[in-house]
């Protein structure tokens, strides 16, 4: 029996010891995930980067805890981002869980950019970001092709107050903000059929520069809207947060899942070319004989 | 005199010239007043909007194909939607409402919504009691009596007045309070009296389009651009919004800008009423198709008796299971046969049965084990029978076991645990998958594997192919798994009805060709067949 | 009339049911909500007839003493065991200890029924009767204790403290765990399977490593990321859409046999 | 308690990796506590769902009791007649019923949304044109074409009464091609969320159990 037909045999007990081996290390050593980034979600990065302080991004919450995984870090890098570029952000949560969501993001978000920091060696002072002033939740209304209409207008036809109940008009960083003309950029991260309004209703009637977070499932099907320029970028799944908080320096749960997910995958990918060098050298060696 | 006329007029002069003084003091500082307001207002509010152009072509009708309570409207757009002033936002569908249905409604909900908490808990009772008190004081209940009332006068055969609600909801409380048998005593007071007034009383109390009785009330909103709506409810008359069928409705439009005080009102559309009905014509295409299909089944079936040969071409998988019962028992391992998570409502599931059905019958003349561990607790009890059958068949009938089939448990994983230990204790020769699988499909395959068993599966959950297609050594890929109970049986009857299901593939395949070339060359055929197949469920 | 009547009543019930489909009217909804009502309640009865075989066959093999016969009784102490969590409520602020011997004397009661029943004839009746005394015991417990009661009309039991610990302690560990060896079969059966043995093996391979090297490091990663969703997209869309296609064939045939009678074997074919 | 409960839970998570390296006593008694535990929740919910909510409540202490819902009991009662070995044959009613009715059910809706409707989506134009400019869009009308090969092809494979030869078999061919490369790509896209699953587990036991996550 010789080495490549032992490999073919190899007990499967040694492939999952090695799977524990890998995730466990990825869990404790140290090291970065090399991440490529792809031009879909560097053109929202550069965008981001372009604006000037005190410009406003609105950022469409639409997803539920049940892929809360896979998009909170997209929301939690991107926000942070704007945060830390003294840019400011109106949120709306237009799924039914989605509040929540948003609320937990902003606790976190709040507590995370106290701590002074550096990205990209540029530092930053850490700051308090206060509500009204450096963002505003308007919340959730349901129908949300309506609202996504209503907001071409105004956004206080249907949020006449935010999620908290203060007036719009009295929220200092909504004075002279009305609609999608004052907004920079929309991001829409989502997890369902609201992206597909967000595109027809919004992007298609008002023509602002819209940029999509999807989960990994969806992201194929929306890659057409890039070609026809419909959305200006976009971020897929875990790994599209991983490009973002690799552009943006800040390394977060993303790049977490993707320093386990990674070593995984080329585990496996090993394996496969391991298997098949076995098998096409043991074929080969059969046929001399 | 002339020195008192002269003296009334002096006065009279005075009188005037104060009149007018105060007058003018008063409309200027109105005047004055009302530019104050204009320049309060903050510079950035939403800008002043003309009034838009108002719907053309209402149409109201009754939904086509539909099991009624619902009323389809249709416009065209408004001139400001999307060009001229730009102006539009939305579509508010007004419906005309007597006052009394709305107060009808509300009393009922409310009554129902007192019960509902009664209905709950006994440590409620004071929340109940509570809640009884708001409703029974409340204005629209009492609107809603006064019309009872008044109703009731005239026919003597309706009897709910105030006086008998309340004793029958405090009575129910009472008797609550004394743990009497709740459930029997809150018996007369029933909802369902109010679906009736509901269709009675707008009739005889709501005639249209006497304003004091009524008003138009809006019934939902359409995004500017849209130029229909349906006005639908469901068919439970307890559900909220209901839509009693056979009553007259009137509707208009409202177009809606972005200042809530600028609207445009079209004309009035009705009387309209809903109603189900008896056939979905919109399904044409799909009962001639559905006809075709059985037809061409029947026939085969004759022919096929009569001795018609009838070709199909080799399915690995099936082969496979033979060879499979052979081994089994030459080394004298059982057969293990896993039926899947499907219920027994699931056609996988009644395919997997007839296939469980051959192979029991081989097990049992080969005199091999059979291990039939299920998931749900009718799919067990049909498999019992299946392979109780199949022993028969074989004239074996003393070794069928009853826990040859037997259940573990309707929980997923907890499932598959159970599988998994008997794949790695009783070391099956073969196992079979057949049916409905989910995320367990590479769980059970991969166990399998390591047990080195052989291993066949089949199953229409496309997602779990390609598992079972890597993992074991046949797959029986979608189609091929309804297919197989022909090849096992040989029978004429199932081969005639496999060339049945061949010429409908034939068929389908013909119109896709047809379709595409039609709309390519031809657009608007191409488009009129096309609607052919995309028959809305 | 035992073989006919069966048949005659899958027509009947199937023929009404495709007719139903092209009737919106809502009468033909009522129709149909009754049939699948009935659905459902005869699954109640069915699951009695389960939970029976589960026991039954537990049983069997603790009395068989064969290898393992030791495991049923777990299965058999934790079914009892939650089936009395979801039917009892603790009183609020009660110490469990009265509830925990109540179930201990449960258990011991009923496993001396199943050894007094299964068991050697010699103590047989010695077995039943101390069964007997426990249950009447446990009897006294379920009346005169107050830190806890039986509620069989009321949802209580859904949480009751037991019940939602062994849920969410128990349960959901097991079951994400059981979810997550997919993680280490994925790995073995991709090393065991995927192999350029053929052509198809091969561009099963090809599409596989695709998709799995879309986001590895590397100046391929941006390539392959494209490429895995023109594949999702085109080729996989269609090929589905065969699929689903030959799946809808393939049900409509079956169902139509069943209607008309010509697949029998679900019933056992004679 | 809470400690308690952990220490529990993930000595179960143990006992269920362990099936991996062999079966074991410790997996052999999780797998059991799991069915029993499992099948009385579920029994539980059931009876509280069903037994009482739909039945109880619905045909016998409600306002207008629903007697049809008392049909379906009969039919239950019948069904469990499988328990006495000389009628049992009269389980076989409440079954027909059963299968006959989901067959017919089944039978048109997956006809339409299976067949009719995805043979509806594959009639389409094969030449797209760019929206702005209006020339021919070459990536995507090869996108079309390719779709559409696939779907009849694979089509094609699914015939069962002729044989795979010649033109045909050419064809049939092809449709296999293109299920190869589903079934790879669908398994290489679900490796991330079989992952994820063990990643969670993984955080459980390092993170709430041991408390050792960085």
């Amino acid at each position: 029996m010789n080495f490549f037909s032992k490999l073919m045999q190899l007990d499967r007990r040694w492939v999952y010891l090695l799977l524990v081996i890998v995730c466990l290390s990825a869990y404790y050593a140290d090291f970065t995930v090399p991440t490529i980034v792809e031009n879909e979600t560097k053109a929202i990065y550069d965008f981001i980067e372009a604006l000037e302080p005190g410009e406003i991004i609105f950022v469409a919450v639409d997803y539920d805890p049940s892929s809360q995984a896979e998009l909170h870090p997209m929301t939690y890098a991107l926000v942070e981002h704007a945060f830390r570029k003294d840019l400011k952000v109106i949120f709306t949560a237009l799924s039914q869980n989605g509040p929540g969501m948003v609320d937990q993001a902003l606790r976190d978000l709040t507590d995370s950019l106290k701590l002074p920091k550096t990205y990209n060696g540029i530092f930053y002072e850490g700051k308090e970001i206060v509500n009204g002033v450096d963002y505003t939740f308007l919340g959730y209304k349901p129908y949300y092709a309506i609202v996504i209409t209503a907001m071409g207008q105004d956004y206080r036809i249907l949020f006449p107050s935010d999620y908290y109940g203060t007036p719009l008009d009295s929220i200092p960083m909504m004075k002279r903000v009305h609609n999608y003309d004052d907004i920079s950029l929309l991001v829409d991260i989502s997890s369902g059929s609201i992206t597909d309004a967000w595109i027809s209703y919004g992007q298609g009637k008002f023509d602002f520069p819209l940029a999509l977070g999807l989960t990994g499932v969806m992201t194929a099907q929306y890659y057409p809207f890039l070609q026809s320029k419909q959305i200006m970028g976009l971020m897929g799944g875990l790994l599209g947060a991983a490009q973002y908080e690799h552009l943006a320096d800040n390394p977060g749960l993303a790049k977490d899942g993707m320093r386990v997910q990674l070593p995984a995958h080329l585990l496996i990918i090993l394996f496969i070319i391991i298997g098949n060098v076995g098998y096409l050298v043991t074929r080969y060696r059969e046929r001399k004989i | 005199m002339r020195s008192y006329l002269e003296k009334m007029k002096a006065s009279r002069v005075l009188l005037l010239v104060l009149v007018c003084s105060l007058l003018l003091v008063s409309f200027s500082t109105s005047l004055l007043a009302q530019t104050d307001s204009d320049t309060d207002t903050p510079a950035d509010s939403i800008p002043a909007i003309a009034a838009p152009a108002q719907v053309t072509d209402l149409k109201a009708f009754d939904t086509d194909n539909d099991h009624g309570h619902s009323i389809t409207i249709e416009w065209t757009l408004s001139a400001d939607d999307g060009a001229g002033a730009k102006s539009v936002i939305s579509y508010e569908i007004m419906r005309w409402e007597p006052f009394v249905r709305d107060s009808v409604m509300a009393a009922r909900d409310s009554l129902g919504w007192v019960q509902a908490r009664i209905n709950k808990f006994e440590k409620e009772i004071p929340l109940a009691e509570e809640s009884l008190d708001e409703v029974l004081t409340g204005q629209p209940f009492l609107d809603s009596l006064s019309f009872l009332v008044a109703y009731d006068e005239k026919d003597t055969s309706f009897v709910l007045t105030s006086e008998y609600v309340d004793k029958t909801l405090r009575d129910t409380i009472a008797a609550m309070k004394r743990d009497l048998p709740v459930l029997k005593v809150r018996a007369p007071l029933l909802p369902a009296r109010f679906d009736s007034l509901l269709i009675l009383l707008p009739k005889e109390y709501g005639k249209y389009p006497d304003a004091t009785i009524g008003r138009f009330d809006s019934v939902g909103t359409a995004v500017s651009g849209v130029t229909s709506h349906e006005n639908s409810s469901a068919v439970d008359s307890r559900s909220p919004g209901f839509i009693p069928d056979f009553i007259d409705y009137y509707y208009r439009i409202d177009v809606q800008t972005s200042d809530p005080n600028i609207r445009t009102t079209s004309e009035i559309v009705g009387p309209v009423q809903s109603s189900g009905q008896w056939f979905n014509s919109g399904l044409v295409p799909v009962l001639i198709a559905i006809l075709v299909f059985t037809i061409l089944t029947m026939i085969f079936v004759q022919l096929a008796k009569k001795g018609m040969d009838l070709y199909v071409r080799p399915l690995a998988g099936i082969e496979a299971v033979d060879e499979a019962i052979g081994r089994a028992t030459e080394m004298g391992r059982p057969i293990l046969y896993v039926l899947g998570l499907g219920s027994a409502a699931d056609i996988a599931t009644i395919a997997s049965f007839t296939i469980l059905g051959r192979v029991a019958k081989k097990v049992a003349e080969y005199q091999t084990e059979l291990n039939v561990p299920c998931y749900d607790p009718i799919v067990m009890a049909v498999a019992q029978e299946v392979v109780k059958s199949a022993f028969i068949d074989a004239g074996r009938p003393e070794a069928y076991k009853d826990d040859i089939v037997h259940f573990i448990t309707n929980s997923q994983f907890a499932y598959v645990g159970a599988v998994n230990g008997i794949i790695m204790r009783d070391l099956p020769a073969t196992n079979v998958y057949m049916g409905k699988f989910f995320a367990e499909s590479l769980i059970l395959a991969e166990t399998g594997a390591v047990a080195g068993s052989i291993q066949i599966a089949g199953t229409d959950e496309i997602p779990q192919i390609p598992f079972f297609f890597v993992a074991c050594d046949y797959t029986l890929i979608g189609e091929e798994l309804f297919a197989a109970s022909a090849y096992l049986g040989r029978e004429p009857e199932l081969l005639g009805s496999l060339k049945a299901q061949d010429y409908a593939k034939a068929v389908l395949l013909a119109s896709a060709i047809i379709g595409i070339l039609l709309i390519n060359i031809f657009p608007e055929y191409g488009e009129t067949f096309k609607s052919w197949f995309e028959v809305i469920d | 009339m035992k073989r006919q009547l069966p048949l005659i009543l899958v027509f009947v019930f199937g023929t009404l049911m495709v007719i139903q489909y092209f009737v919106p009217h809502e009468n033909s909804e009522t129709v149909k909500g009754f049939l699948l009502d009935w659905i459902v309640i005869i699954g109640i009865f069915a699951l009695a007839l389960g939970l029976w075989s589960l026991v039954q066959v537990s049983v069997a093999k603790i009395n068989s003493r064969k290898e393992n016969w030791e495991y049923p009784l777990v299965t058999l102490a934790s079914l009892v065991m939650m089936m009395f969590f979801g039917f009892t409520a603790i009183t609020e602020g009660a110490s469990l200890w009265s509830y925990f011997l109540a179930i201990t004397v449960f258990l011991i009661a009923l496993w001396m029924f199943l050894q007094g029943f299964m068991g050697q004839a010699a103590n047989r009746n010695m077995k039943l009767l101390s069964g007997l005394g426990l249950l009447i015991v446990f009897s006294l417990l379920a009346i005169f204790d107050s830190s806890w009661e039986f509620k069989f009309y009321t949802a209580e039991g859904l949480t009751n403290q037991m019940f939602v610990h062994f849920f969410d302690y128990i349960m959901i560990p097991l079951q994400a765990t059981m979810f997550a060896l997919l993680a280490f079969f994925i790995t073995s059966a991709s090393y065991r399977a995927f192999r350029a043995r053929n052509l198809l093996a091969t561009l099963l391979l090809i599409a596989a490593l695709i998709v799995m090297l879309r986001f590895t490091p590397g100046p391929w990663g941006e390539y392959l990321a494209k490429t895995s969703a023109w594949v999702m997209n085109v080729p996989n869309l269609a090929a589905q859409r065969a699929i689903v296609i030959g799946i809808g064939l393939g049900i409509v045939a079956t169902a139509l046999k069943v209607i008309l009678g010509i697949e029998r074997g679900y019933m056992g074919k004679g | 308690m809470e400690t308690v409960s952990i220490w529990i839970a993930a000595i179960l998570t143990l006992g269920i990796f362990s099936f991996l390296y062999k079966d074991n006593p410790l997996y052999k008694a999780c797998e059991a506590l799991f069915v029993g535990v499992s099948a009385a929740y579920w029994a539980i919910v059931f009876y509280f769902d069903n037994i009482y909510k739909k039945f109880y409540e619905g045909a016998v202490t409600a306002e207008e009791p629903d007697y049809f819902l008392w049909i379906g009991a009969i039919l239950g009662l019948l069904f469990l007649t499988r328990l006495i070995p000389n009628i049992g044959w009269v389980s076989r009613w409440p079954m027909a019923l059963i299968v006959g009715a989901t067959a017919g059910l089944w039978m048109v809706g997956y006809f339409v949304s299976n067949a009719m409707n995805q043979i509806g989506n594959t009639i389409s134009n094969i030449i797209v044109r760019d929206a702005a400019t209006g020339f021919i869009a070459w990536g995507e009308t090869f996108g079309t074409l390719v779709i559409l090969v696939g779907v009849l092809s694979g089509l094609v494979y699914f015939f069962f009464s002729k044989e795979h030869k010649g033109v045909f078999g050419a064809t049939a061919k092809v449709g296999t091609w293109f299920l190869m490369v589903t079934f790879g790509a669908s398994f290489g896209y679900t490796v991330m969320s079989r992952m994820s699953l063990l990643i969670g587990r993984v955080d459980f036991l390092l993170g709430d159990w041991l408390h050792i996550l960085r």
